[in-house]
């Protein structure tokens, strides 16, 4: 009998261990989410709960009980009316507060995030880090370390989820996206693809290894050797003749580039913008539409010969040219 | 009933033909305005002045050809509410479009002026 | 019941209402609220045109001065002439004139419904063909801006396009009513097709006043706009 | 069943036998008769739909998928969405009940413009003939949604054919909006007030005033699409300029709406059911009746919710995020007034009724989850999940086709003039309501674990709850099959139902059933206010 018993418990077991009720919550953003959902789940079922009980009991209380009867009439009182409405109000108001706060709070990396470049193409997964190593439909992180991801898209839209770390964003061609995690165990977890982008759609997915500093660095160091991205930038820098305009030697009219990343820059229309992976792209792509004051609209469009990757590539050694000295040093 | 008359008599609303005219010849002179000021260098505000009269040629053929000075306040809710709804898609569209390159704390309203200026 | 008999009821009553009053109002309204509609429909696009404006605004000014003002602007004063002579049927008819008279006038804004189709086809929409202006059909542009510019004919061949269809459906509609002024369909009692239409084809005026302002004028056309 | 000692139909004339054969139904312009032909197009529709979401559900039953190839899946969610959406849900209670009924309850003789009800008739089945026709040849596999670069730029599939299908019976529900507001404006008898409408016409006005605001915008947004994809000229194309998310800003500001054009009639319908069976005035009638404008109204501000992931602004976020809390008010409000309607009432529980009852038990869930999504943080992990989809059935087949559900078997003795077997609609109501719980609640589950929507293959661990879910929807198949059944039958041998076999109020249980083809023999003059069961035993 107890093992009848016993092994009615395991099959439980084992079927409550094939279908968990949660996902893993591996990030520090991932209890706070969670979080909220506890609290909206019982508002669910707190409401469905009242409702479906003051509907039973009025059936039962109040069934017809000979064909003629007609109900009691009663009037409306204001009071009542106006609890029901203002109730709902005030817990909206709450829940909006909260889970638009903790968005916000989500939402910004901290500022010492390391940063990892994504493509998504029909039907796979790009990714590189700036140490240079290239993955595909894989992702290995660090546990424990902030990662921004810097995210475009080659063809249509895609969405990068990582259910683990209740991150998601859509990946859209012609733009960067970004969001950030910082794991809080080591482990694998899935990558789906979570923007409908054709047939195969429900194969570009993959995995994501936390792995420990020690096991990422070997990771890192292990594979074949690969130059930096900014290294790889550099070269596309100098192959396009970027530096025939913008260097102080150069006979052309053309702003330096040295520490403009992350910095306001003000545009002829006397609008300011932060100098960020969009502006940089788009000065390369369309750079008839970024105008600076005083400079003469020369530089040519590169589109059609950088690819979203090199792109990539020149953002970051735009982004690593830190200084006038380090450009001058060259 | 509960139907009510929108306009007054069986016949409804006669305009008279010098109204008719007048309109027209306003509607004729905001035409030969607004292509005048084009060739005028105003900066920005030559779109406001294309726009505003554009708007009032709009509201005299709403007005005296379209009969609706004439008619009920069931008619003018009715045309606000496109024109409300139309300013709802528009408005909103752009506080998504107007508004990503803003950083997640905005720099300030300074932001602001910038920003609608280059609607015009 | 209604207090008068059918049988005292003007050509042109409907058997669901119970009279003429209540026939006039509905049809009145219910032109109102298609307007509305189509208010709607251009809405779709004039609020895209507006943000992709804002986004790429040198290219709509650039686009902008590729279309031919004079055209725009004759064809403007032909359209608010046919909505003078569509007002002036509809008086003729509310007034009881003769049929001779509500057909002139519904002639005469016919016939600057044509012209204003006439002169868009031949000396704009032609000539964009020739000039290679038309994006996805024939397109040759490439001086500054071409991405955006291309853009701005997009909105500009399909804005105004509709708007042509619009255009031709009016002159449809005229027929129609031009027969049935001549079949002795209307009096000062009934003239509700000739109030209604008239309603759509002012709107279809409107439309075009904005499309004027917003597509040819766009910045100016002022030197070194 | 039937409270009712009335005699059986009394004069033998009635709408349905007034004239004979195939023309003259296909050029009626009797409101009624156009329902009844908008009725069979659209469950015609509804089992088309039904059908690919079986083979969705049996394909499912695998993790590696146990039937299609990808591509065949994709087209399937795709068709399957669009048939229900734009074919079945947002036509099926105005166009059926509410062409029928919106005359009948106001006291007119028709709707204002009959010719252009009929003429949308034909727009509809225009519509949905070119869509069929897109299904069968080749199919489109884009989702519902059309999101462009992939709808305009890289879908191999009848995108076009499919979006003009749409865009086309786009107008027969422009039309239809029109003809009933002008209708009820311009057409109530004499002494119907404002505030005597029974609350499904102020529903169908709400819905009217989306169909009307909204429709022409999904139009001209198809049209763009279906340019850019001809031409290859770019409205949407981010290589020259373009965004993307224009698009989507466009069909929210209809698709949003219009869940709300399939959700009020609902809430119309169940306004009547819930007094009719509690014997009762609706408990706030003003409170219900501006619940609906304001919803209508409301419902226009908060599209951008479906695009918190998308890459819009976190402003436009932020402010689509409030609104959207916003509507959630006028829906509470009326879950809590039809609760309280059954307080003393004189309930009753024929198969209407648990249909009504079952709405609001399961739009009150379904309504709910959508504050999850709406609540910014949440739908980060939420959004493209099975958790959206388990929302939006709750909310669609739930609350939308329950309540067509319970307004089919209320109004069908005044459609037809016949009752089908009462026990059996209980029943099926019982299967349906078991069989839909078991489909949609497993997938709460699947999406908060992080089960990606529009997947035709998944992870193993999912498969337990994916099993569950097609188990569920063959319970349901079923469900739906019987009414279909009994409905045919009792249409020749049902017996008789008498003017009012519910005993219930409104202008339309006092003429004959089925009704004469005008409606009426005099038009009535209103004197009392809607639901006043007070006023007299409840039955005649
Ligand atoms: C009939 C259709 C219908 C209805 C009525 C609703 C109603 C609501 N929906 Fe839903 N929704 C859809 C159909 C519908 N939805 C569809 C089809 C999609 C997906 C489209 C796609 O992507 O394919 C979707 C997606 C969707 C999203 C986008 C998710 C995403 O893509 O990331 C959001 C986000 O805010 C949302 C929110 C809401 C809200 C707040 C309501 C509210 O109106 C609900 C209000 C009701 C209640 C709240 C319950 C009753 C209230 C009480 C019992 C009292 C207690 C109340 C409080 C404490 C507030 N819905
Ligand atoms: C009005 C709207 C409506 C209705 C009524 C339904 C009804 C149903 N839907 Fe639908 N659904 C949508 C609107 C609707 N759906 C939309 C908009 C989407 C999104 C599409 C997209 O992503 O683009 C969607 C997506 C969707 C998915 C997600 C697909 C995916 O993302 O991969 C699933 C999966 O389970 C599903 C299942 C069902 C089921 C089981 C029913 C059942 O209720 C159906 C019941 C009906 C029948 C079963 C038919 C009747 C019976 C027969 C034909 C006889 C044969 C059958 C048996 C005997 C079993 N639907
Ligand atoms: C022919 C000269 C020329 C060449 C070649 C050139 N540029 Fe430029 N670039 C300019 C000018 C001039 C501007 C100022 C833009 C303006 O006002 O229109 C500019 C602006 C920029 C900006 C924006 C700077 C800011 O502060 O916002 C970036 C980034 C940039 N260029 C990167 C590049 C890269 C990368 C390449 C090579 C692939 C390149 N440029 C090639 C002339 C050039
Ligand atoms: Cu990529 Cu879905
Ligand atoms: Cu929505």
């Amino acid at each position: 009998m107890m093992g009848f018993l016993q092994s009615g418990f395991d099959s439980l077991a084992a079927m409550a261990a094939m279908m968990p009720l949660q996902p893993p919550a591996a990030s520090t953003i991932a209890n706070s989410v969670d979080q909220l959902y506890l609290m909206l789940s019982g508002i669910t079922i707190f409401f469905s709960v009242l409702i479906f009980s003051i509907i039973f009991y009025f059936m039962l209380k109040y069934r017809r009980k000979s064909p003629n009867e007609s109900g009691t009439q009663t009037h409306t009182p204001m009071s009542l009316e106006l609890t029901w409405t203002i109730i709902p109000s005030l817990i909206c108001v709450g829940l909006f507060v909260w889970s638009s706060s903790l968005y916000v709070r989500n939402g910004r990396p901290p500022a010492s995030s390391t940063e990892i470049f994504v493509i998504g193409k029909q039907w796979m997964w790009h990714l590189q880090h700036p140490e240079g190593p290239r993955e595909i439909n894989e992702l290995h992180v660090p546990v424990g370390v902030p990662v921004k991801l810097t995210m475009t898209s080659q063809d249509v839209i895609h969405d990068f989820y990582i259910p683990a770390f209740r991150v998601k964003k859509d990946v859209l061609p012609g733009r960067y996206s970004s969001i950030w995690f910082q794991p809080t165990e080591t482990g694998t977890f899935h990558l789906f693809c979570a923007q409908y982008c054709g047939t195969n759609h429900s194969e570009m997915i993959g995995w994501v290894y936390v792995m420990s500093p020690t096991d990422y660095a070997v990771w890192l160091a292990g594979g074949e050797k690969t130059e930096s991205m900014a290294a790889q930038g550099e070269r596309l820098y100098s192959q396009f003749g970027c530096g025939n305009c913008h260097s102080p030697e150069a006979g052309s009219h053309a702003p330096s580039l040295a520490g403009i990343y992350g910095k306001p820059q003000k545009m002829q229309s006397g609008e300011t913008r932060i100098v960020d992976e969009a502006l940089i792209r788009q000065a390369i792509y369309f750079p008839n539409s970024v105008h600076l004051p005083n400079y003469q609209s020369i530089m040519p469009t590169y589109q059609g010969q950088i690819d979203e990757e090199q792109m990539l590539q020149l953002i970051a050694y735009v982004k690593s040219l830190g200084s006038e000295e380090r450009m001058n040093g060259k | 009933m509960s139907n009510h008359s929108e306009q007054s008599g069986p016949v409804g609303h006669v305009v008279p033909v010098s109204t008719y005219i007048i309109v027209f010849i306003s509607l004729m002179a905001g035409t030969a305005l607004t292509t005048g000021v084009a060739y005028i260098d105003l900066g920005r505000w030559n779109t406001v002045v294309a726009l505003t009269i554009a708007v009032t040629k709009m509201v005299l053929v709403v007005l005296f050809f379209m009969h609706v000075k004439y008619a009920t306040g069931l008619t003018r809710v009715v045309i606000l509410a496109g024109f409300f709804w139309l300013g709802i898609m528009i408005t909103l569209s752009c506080s998504d479009e107007l508004t990503r390159t803003w950083e997640i704390v905005p720099q300030g309203w300074n932001m602001i002026v910038p920003l609608v200026s280059r609607l015009f | 019941m209604s207090e008068l008999a059918h049988g005292a009821h003007p050509q042109g009553f409907a058997h669901q209402f119970e009279d003429v009053e209540q026939q006039r109002d509905a049809g009145r309204l219910g032109m109102w609220v298609f307007l509305v509609t189509e208010i709607l429909f251009f809405g779709g696009m004039f609020a895209s045109y507006t943000i992709y404006r804002a986004l790429h605004y040198e290219s709509f000014v650039t686009g902008s001065h590729l279309l031919k003002v004079r055209f725009g602007a004759t064809n403007t004063y032909v359209l608010i002439g046919s909505s003078l002579t569509m007002a002036l049927a509809i008086r003729a008819a509310q007034t009881g004139k003769k049929k001779g008279q509500i057909i002139f006038w519904l002639i005469l804004t016919m016939i600057l419904g044509a012209a204003f189709i006439g002169i868009k086809l031949h000396y704009e929409w032609f000539r964009d063909y020739q000039e290679g202006l038309i994006p996805g059909v024939q397109w040759f542009y490439n001086g500054p801006h071409a991405p955006g510019v291309k853009m701005f004919m997009c909105f500009y061949f399909f804005m105004t396009g509709l708007h042509a269809i619009h255009m031709v459906a009016g002159l449809g509609i005229l027929t129609v009513l031009v027969i049935m002024t001549a079949r002795n369909k209307f009096s000062p009692e009934y003239y509700a097709p000739l109030e209604i239409s008239g309603l759509y084809w002012h709107f279809v005026d409107i439309v075009w006043i904005f499309l004027f302002a917003l597509l040819y004028l766009i910045g100016g056309r002022y030197p070194g706009s | 069943m039937s409270t009712s000692q009335e005699k059986p139909v009394e004069s033998g004339v009635n709408y349905l036998n007034a004239t004979y054969g195939i023309r003259s139904w296909l050029l009626t312009l009797d409101h009624k008769r156009i329902g009844l032909l908008y009725l069979g197009s659209i469950t015609l529709m509804f089992f088309v739909g039904g059908m690919a979401a079986v083979l969705m559900r049996l394909h499912l039953t695998e993790p590696q998928g146990a039937l299609f190839e990808p591509e065949t899946y994709n087209k399937l969610f795709s068709t399957h969405g669009i048939i229900m959406v734009f074919f079945f849900l947002v036509p099926s209670i105005p166009a059926t009940l509410g062409n029928f009924l919106i005359p009948l309850m106001i006291g007119a003789r028709d709707v204002a413009f009959p010719k252009l009800n009929l003429m949308s008739w034909y727009i509809f089945i225009t519509g949905a003939a070119l869509a069929l026709y897109a299904t069968l040849s080749g199919g489109v596999d884009t989702g519902w949604t059309f999101y462009p670069p992939y709808s305009s730029l890289y879908s191999h599939t009848q995108v076009v054919a499919v979006a003009l299908g749409v865009f086309v019976a786009g107008f027969s529900s422009i039309l239809t909006g029109l003809n009933f507001i002008v209708t009820i404006h311009k057409m109530r008898a004499p002494g119907m007030t404002w505030f005597r409408l029974p609350l499904f016409i102020w529903a169908m006005y709400a819905t009217s005033l989306i169909f009307v605001l909204g429709t022409p915008v999904i139009a001209i947004t198809l049209f763009l699409l279906g340019m850019e994809r001809i031409l290859h000229v770019g409205i949407f194309d981010p290589s020259v300029g373009g965004d993307p998310l224009l698009f989507q800003h466009l069909f929210w500001f209809y698709s949003h709406p219009a869940v709300y054009i399939m959700i009020l009639p609902g809430m119309g319908v169940v306004s009547e059911l819930i007094t009719a069976f509690s014997r009762k005035k609706i408990f706030g009638y003003a409170f219900v009746a501006f619940s609906s404008l304001s919803i209508a109204v409301i419902s226009f501000v908060v599209w951008g919710h479906h695009m918190f992931v998308t890459g819009q602004s976190i402003y436009a976020g932020l402010v689509f995020s409030v609104l959207s809390f916003l509507v959630a008010i006028p829906s509470a409000v009326k879950v809590f007034n039809w609760t309280a309607t059954l307080y003393k009432g004189s309930i009753s529980y024929e198969a209407p009724m648990l249909y009504a009852l079952g709405f609001i038990g399961l739009f009150t869930i379904g309504g709910l989850t959508g504050l999850f999504l709406a609540a910014l943080a949440t739908d980060v992990h939420l959004n493209g999940t099975y958790f959206i989809v388990a929302h939006f059935h709750y909310v669609m087949v739930g609350g939308a086709v329950m309540a067509y559900m319970g307004g089919l078997h209320f109004w069908w003795p005044k459609i037809t003039g016949r009752l089908y077997p009462d026990l059996w609609a209980r029943i099926a109501a019982a299967i349906i309501f078991i069989g839909f719980n078991l489909t949609f609640f497993p997938q709460f589950v699947l999406g908060y674990l992080g089960m990606p929507r529009r997947y035709a293959i998944y992870p193993a661990e999912f498969q337990v709850l994916n099993v569950m879910s097609s188990a569920g929807a063959s319970i349901l198949g079923i469900g739906y099959i019987i009414p279909l059944v009994y409905f045919i039958w009792s249409m020749r041998y049902g017996p008789p139902a008498g003017k009012n076999p519910w005993g219930a109020k409104g202008l339309e249980w006092t003429t004959q059933s089925p009704p004469l083809t005008q409606n009426f023999e005099e038009i009535p003059i209103v004197t009392e206010d809607a639901y006043n069961y007070a006023s007299e035993a409840a039955h005649v």
